[in-house]
């Protein structure tokens, strides 16, 4: 049985309308997980001194694999040592996250059986996150839940756990299967995603449209957004309904504001000149009964999104500005197998992908994984004068 | 070991889907939120799937997602799933049992909403429940603010989507970089060096090279090969303390918490667009952290008032400038808000083109 | 040497300016252009003010100050002044004066245009008339461009004004880096180091420190102390040789010239905006560069055909896309417009907000 | 006699409808200036083998000065003797390039008696650019130019001569005296423009309005642009006129194109909502007989343009939003002033100011200066959270 602990300072976090987070620990510590109740420990004198008190993880994982495991310890063994070792676990959760009641049990029932009882569903890369458990006990969770056919996902500098956006499972607005291509590659890439071999980590984030759910253009080595080369599929009949409505005031909330303003409206006919259209997604979100993406469909690759540290964040950029995605997706295996080979020879340690490209230069990059430069890629040409020529033949030195 | 299984990889997702989800995969015609947090998908062939998100601490033990599982068995057949931000969806094909479903959720403290221009859940990170690079907490702000914008997340609109993320330390691991309000943990002083433990527990030359400012060099103290650090060439990134677990930025009276607006990662109408830096330094307050909850609610509320009609955080500042999103939310404008990192110039104003107060 | 005049700085302008000026000074009303290179501008007083103005190459002779004195004489009392583009402008109050004064300045090859939506004079710079940095002639591509374009000058309009300017190296004392067109020498060879002069004409030191990409490196050559170029690290940008004479770039096959679109300094609807490289390299081909002029002129009219009014260059190829831009020119798009200078991340396209071809 | 030199390449050059700058040299070598006829020789020459013949220049100049010339040196001194030297004088031109035929005359006279008889009018920097002579004739041709009133201008490390749009002299647009302010400064800083004290050149370009006819905001490290701070003077009878007329389409030649969307037209009556204009200037410029600056004028103060060399182009930037523009101009003075002790005391060699604010940090730099620090200094916030705090008392460090 859990040691019951006073948590003053938590205790206050247990009131007010949003679920609370203490509650769920308590859950656990009264479930009987000695960790969480150590857990509540600590934290309560988090809360009491303003820091924390966990120490950098060491190496620790499953057999075979370099990934999936985040160890941590407690500075204050003696005093909780039930969270002495407090690692936690990655499991790569199924596309889109979809699960049945049936099979959730049967997750909780191994990490009750080894662990604090307590997740994040999910952590913010998109794995199921189980939250501290003992060295010990990596082994049979692991053993446990690939035989309930579930694996670890990635840590360290590999590929890492990818996800996506519910899409065709759900949303009309899907310009391909992202849950279909998330599965694919991941699967594709086991190995990758279990031994890290790659000079920093490197993320798939599959979205089915611009409006970017799972906000790949800002988190992901690998972006991949649905989009479309032909027209918007208007639908006369339904903008008339629109029109006639009181919910969508079309000149205003459509026509003023889509961003290229390529929309005309007569007040019952709409008109769109898509050369202008920079497919934003905008006029479909407000109208969805009226407006639907093209139909040819596929996907924008983007490379290099990242987190500030350490050169300032990245937002990803156009490297396919057009890819039809169909399974079995060898395109997109091959580009990122082609960068692989790169960065993995000439990326410096902990450089992302994003940093390498701007240091090497996307021209030079482009000429190394074999594809050509368009102006897709750019927002503007340079603007400054240096330019590396490299004199041909055809230039003869004096 | 020899049939240990290894590379098995997640299940596939089929296995999960409702029936509903397979018979109009890939064939949905449009959708409508037909009351906070509760979603209607209809297919081509006019099917209807209603979706009903409830709210997590995303820190859930597994005696929730018990009780969530039986809940989904309840309303819909164990089907449910949860979303890119942490809600928990129930998938509902039968109509008849939403409200029932929505009651039950209420009722156990996990209320619906989270749809439409609101606010919905935090994305968040570990803070002092996990990870040793914390400056603070992420669980108990997250709570703290939500239970603060509560009526945005299932009832008021707003015009917009707004999105909020946290992340405990500058590695951002929540989207931070990217959100309409985004609350950061942030150090203020500078590496204190475990000079006995520095060249046991750290390779001193990729130390060294970890500072990005270059504030760290190597040096002999009390007869320990250590590194010492340039204090006033410190900009508390915790790079080296990622490299080096001998050089802790953790501190109780400096660590703090900073807050972010303008950001967004959907290219609907605008390009994404980072978030930018609108206070510098809050102190940490557990158990509620008053003053970042009064901060961030002010924001949200001068947004409310004065937005246009989906128009993001990001995209309302720009209309109305800078000058005056300070001027009208009262928050004081510093040098510290003034870029100085490797592109700072590019953030300089170099036109005429401002808006006044 | 005791009344030697020194610090006196420039005239008085008040000295030279024309009576009708000196009385609406500060209290003009409007304007129109009468004719092309015929300004009226109108006082609030009602008095009316002609300017004309008239190309000149920028490079002139006294014989032609002397001949503009004569005619400002003739038609105005002796008032003209120069406009910021090199244009030479006769202030008339007599409007009977303006079409002699035009005839006159067009019969001595002096012609009258230059206002409004079209093409004004070429700022532009030295070339091999004077500087030693020339990687092209200045006036001579100026003169071949303009006989060209005239009748954009004195008769064609445009969608809007459209500024060319011209340097002859990458000093850019023109303001090429922004204007709609612009036309800059550049070098492609990798500074020559006279290793015999080298130490005794430059500081070693200061010489590899001038070097921004770090390809100058000491070294001892036949003797001398000296330098030498990383080739590979070279981009051509010819500082080394600014601080010292000793390290040349000039070339008769390697130099040439660059074309490069969409910049402006008027903030008018748009912010002021850099010029982007359209075409990399052309050869020099004295005397009539027509490779050069050709390629200005296709850009020209293809611009012309289709921006919209008061769309400057820039803010036309914003409206179409970079991808239209280069497909409508047929210019091509390669590795080298790319940019991989300091900042070039910031000009990668990070969004799908692309247009397509 | 000037010797006749054989020019077939330089003749394809004097003809078609542009005027010529050979037949200007051939004016002068024809008026019996060696020095003409000997660089149409050595631009013969250029044209023939593409390379340029010139040195870098020495240090020549008048006494007690350390600007106002460019030393130039011909590499084939013996061919063309009369251009062995050919230094340039820059004579500081008066403000808005206003003259009489009787001064341009002086300085012909000057010219033709010392120099080559060619001239730019005018340098891009705005001097009166007297084109070649020997280093004997320097001191000559300064003192006669002192004698009719006229000085040498800057080059070098100074300050560069200020240059200014037309501006009340001609323009309705002009939203402060930019000549007066121009030859103000000018005269004020008679000693930093005849010698060079700085890190590197300063040049202050004045503009009226945004439309910056002196392209100031990307080619000065002061740029002084007039603007207004209360609302736009609208004329509604002259609306009206425009409106009936044909000339303008105000809906799509005004309206739309408002880069704020501030402007509203109901077919007669035109209304701007003031507070979301930034005085671009465009509505105006479509419109000159309806619409007019405010009646609060003065000027926004920027800071740090320059070409490319070396660390790429900058345009300048905000440092003063709005400023009274009224003489002796103090405030400007002052400004100036307290950035060149500070750049004069921090910069490097070669160094621009707008480089130097980029390297030592704007937020430093207001505050070495004296400025507070506002929003309308900056695009936006910054976005990386590298923020160099500096703890205060009340920060108390543990
Ligand atoms: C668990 C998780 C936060 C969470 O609470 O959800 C997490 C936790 C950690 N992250 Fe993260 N990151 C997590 C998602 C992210 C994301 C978001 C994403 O993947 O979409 C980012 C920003 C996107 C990106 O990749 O740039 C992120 C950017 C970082 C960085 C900065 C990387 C960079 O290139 O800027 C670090 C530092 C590092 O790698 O050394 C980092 C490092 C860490 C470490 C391993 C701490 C460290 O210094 O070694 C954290 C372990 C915490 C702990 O004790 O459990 N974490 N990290 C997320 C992973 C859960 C999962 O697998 O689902
Ligand atoms: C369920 C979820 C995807 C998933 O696979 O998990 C999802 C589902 C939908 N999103 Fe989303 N979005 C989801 C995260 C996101 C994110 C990612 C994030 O927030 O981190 C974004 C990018 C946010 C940003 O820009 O910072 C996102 C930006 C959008 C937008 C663009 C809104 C805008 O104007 O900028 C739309 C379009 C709209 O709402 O009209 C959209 C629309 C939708 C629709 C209407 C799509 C559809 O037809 O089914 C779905 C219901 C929206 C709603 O809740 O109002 N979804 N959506 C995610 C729900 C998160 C949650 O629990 O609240
Ligand atoms: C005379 C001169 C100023 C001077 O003191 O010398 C001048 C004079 C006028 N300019 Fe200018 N501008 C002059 C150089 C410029 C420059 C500088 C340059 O080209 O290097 C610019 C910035 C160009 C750029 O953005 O790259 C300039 C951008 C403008 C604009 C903005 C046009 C736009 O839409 O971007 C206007 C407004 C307009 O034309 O409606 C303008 C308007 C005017 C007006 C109408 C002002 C007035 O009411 O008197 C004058 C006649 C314009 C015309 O020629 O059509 N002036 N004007 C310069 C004539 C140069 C020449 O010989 O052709
Ligand atoms: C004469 C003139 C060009 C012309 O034909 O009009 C000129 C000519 C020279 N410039 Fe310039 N610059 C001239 C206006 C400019 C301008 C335009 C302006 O002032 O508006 C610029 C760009 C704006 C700026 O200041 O950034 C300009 C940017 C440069 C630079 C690059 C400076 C930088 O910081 O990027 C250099 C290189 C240097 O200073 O070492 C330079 C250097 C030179 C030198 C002195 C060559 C050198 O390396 O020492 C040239 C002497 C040429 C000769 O033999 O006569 N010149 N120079 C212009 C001065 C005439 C006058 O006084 O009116
Ligand atoms: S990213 Fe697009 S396709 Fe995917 S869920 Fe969001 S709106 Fe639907
Ligand atoms: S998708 Fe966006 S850009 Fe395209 S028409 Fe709709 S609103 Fe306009
Ligand atoms: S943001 Fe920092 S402190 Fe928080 S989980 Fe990530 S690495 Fe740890
Ligand atoms: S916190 Fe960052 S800036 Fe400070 S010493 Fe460490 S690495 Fe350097
Ligand atoms: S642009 Fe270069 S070559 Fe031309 S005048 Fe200026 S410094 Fe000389
Ligand atoms: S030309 Fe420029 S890049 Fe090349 S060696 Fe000289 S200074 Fe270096
Ligand atoms: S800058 Fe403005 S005030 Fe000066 S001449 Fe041009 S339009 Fe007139
Ligand atoms: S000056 Fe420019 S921003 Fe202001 S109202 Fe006129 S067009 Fe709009």
């Amino acid at each position: 049985m859990a040691t019951k602990r006073e948590t003053p300072l938590l205790d206050e976090l247990m009131t007010g309308p949003w679920p609370s987070f203490v509650k769920e620990i308590k859950l656990s510590a009264d479930d009987g997980k000695d960790a969480a109740s150590d857990l509540l420990g600590v934290l309560e004198k988090s809360y009491n001194e303003r820091i924390g008190h966990w120490k950098h993880g060491g190496i620790v994982g499953v057999m075979g694999y370099g990934g999936g495991v985040i160890g941590r310890y407690n500075d204050l063994p003696e005093e909780f040592p039930a969270v002495a070792h407090f690692h936690t676990i990655r499991v790569n959760q199924p596309s889109g996250w979809f699960y049945t009641a049936d099979v959730l049990r049967k997750i909780c029932d191994i990490w009750d059986k080894h662990g604090s009882g307590i997740t994040n569903m999910h952590g913010s890369t998109g794995d199921m996150v189980l939250l501290g458990c003992n060295t010990d006990a990596l082994e049979p969770v692991f053993a446990e839940l690939t035989e309930i056919g579930f694996d670890l996902g990635g840590s360290g500098s590999d590929m890492r756990t990818p996800s996506c956006c519910c899409g065709e499972a759900r949303c009309e607005w899907a310009c391909y299967d992202t849950m279909a291509a998330c599965h694919d590659i991941t699967m594709h890439f086991q190995d990758e995603l279990h031994r890290p071999a790659f000079p920093y980590k490197w993320k798939f984030k599959f979205s089915g449209c611009s409006n970017d759910c799972v906000a790949s253009i800002a988190r992901s080595d690998c972006s991949v957004i649905g989009t479309w080369s032909d027209d918007i599929q208007v639908d006369d009949a339904a903008i008339k309904e629109y029109a006639d409505g009181k919910q969508v005031d079309i000149a205003q909330d459509v026509v003023r504001l889509c961003p290229t303003g390529c929309i005309s409206f007569d007040g019952s006919k709409l008109a769109i000149d898509n050369a202008d259209c920079v497919r934003c997604m905008h006029c479909i979100n407000v109208m969805p009964k009226a407006l639907a993406p093209g139909k040819e469909r596929g996907a924008t690759i983007l490379i290099g999104a990242k987190a500030p540290i350490i050169g300032g964040a990245l937002l990803a950029s156009v490297m396919v500005p057009f890819l039809p995605m169909e399974a079995p997706y060898d395109d997109l295996k091959e580009l990122a197998e082609a960068i692989w080979d790169l960065w993995g020879e000439h990326g410096k340690n902990r450089e992302r992908v994003g940093e390498f490209i701007q240091r090497i230069g996307l021209g030079n990059f482009l000429e190394q994984i074999g594809l050509e430069p368009t102006p897709e890629m750019v927002a503007h040409p340079r603007t400054n004068p240096y330019i590396f020529f490299e004199l041909g033949e055809e230039d003869g030195e004096e | 070991m020899a049939d240990r299984k290894t590379d098995i990889g997640p299940p596939h997702y089929e296995k999960f889907l409702p029936p509903i989800i397979k018979a109009n995969y890939g064939k949905w015609k449009h959708h409508e939120i037909v009351k906070p947090g509760v979603l209607m998908h209809v297919g081509q062939s006019g099917d209807k799937l209603f979706s009903v998100r409830a709210a997590t601490p995303r820190l859930v033990s597994t005696v929730t997602i018990r009780l969530f599982a039986d809940i989904a068995e309840e309303f819909c057949d164990g089907h449910l799933r949860w979303t890119s931000r942490n809600n928990v969806e129930f998938l509902i094909s039968d109509s008849s049992k939403v409200d029932p479903c929505v009651a039950r959720l209420t009722k156990e403290g996990y209320p619906v909403g989270g749809t439409g221009p609101g606010i919905t859940n935090i994305v968040h990170t570990q803070g002092w429940v996990h990870c040793h690079s914390a400056a603070t907490d992420a669980s108990g702000v997250v709570k703290a603010v939500m239970d603060e914008l509560f009526p945005y997340f299932n009832d008021k609109k707003l015009p917009a989507k707004l999105r909020i993320a946290f992340a405990c330390c500058l590695n951002m691991c929540g989207a931070v970089h990217c959100s309409d309000i985004s609350i950061l943990g942030v150090h203020r002083k500078a590496p204190v060096v475990n000079h006995e433990q520095m060249n046991k527990m750290c390779e001193i030359p990729s130390t060294v090279a970890a500072c990005p400012t270059g504030a760290i060099r190597p040096a002999t103290v009390d007869g320990n090969q250590s590194v010492e650090v340039i204090e006033e060439q410190c900009m508390f990134c915790a790079n080296c303390y990622t490299v080096c677990p001998a050089m802790t930025l953790n501190d109780p009276i400096n660590d703090g918490l900073s807050i972010w607006v303008g950001g967004k990662v959907s290219q609907a109408r605008s390009e994404p667009m980072f978030s930018k830096l609108a206070i510098p330094f809050i102190p940490n307050e557990p158990p509620r952290w008053p003053t970042t909850v009064a901060a961030v609610k002010n924001i949200v509320e001068v947004y409310a008032a004065h937005a246009n009609n989906y128009e993001r955080m990001g995209e309302w500042i720009e209309r109305i400038g800078w000058p005056r999103f300070f001027d009208m939310t009262g928050i004081e404008f510093t040098k510290l808000h003034i870029d100085d990192f490797s592109h700072a110039g590019e953030t300089y104003q170099r036109s005429v083109h401002f808006k006044r107060v």
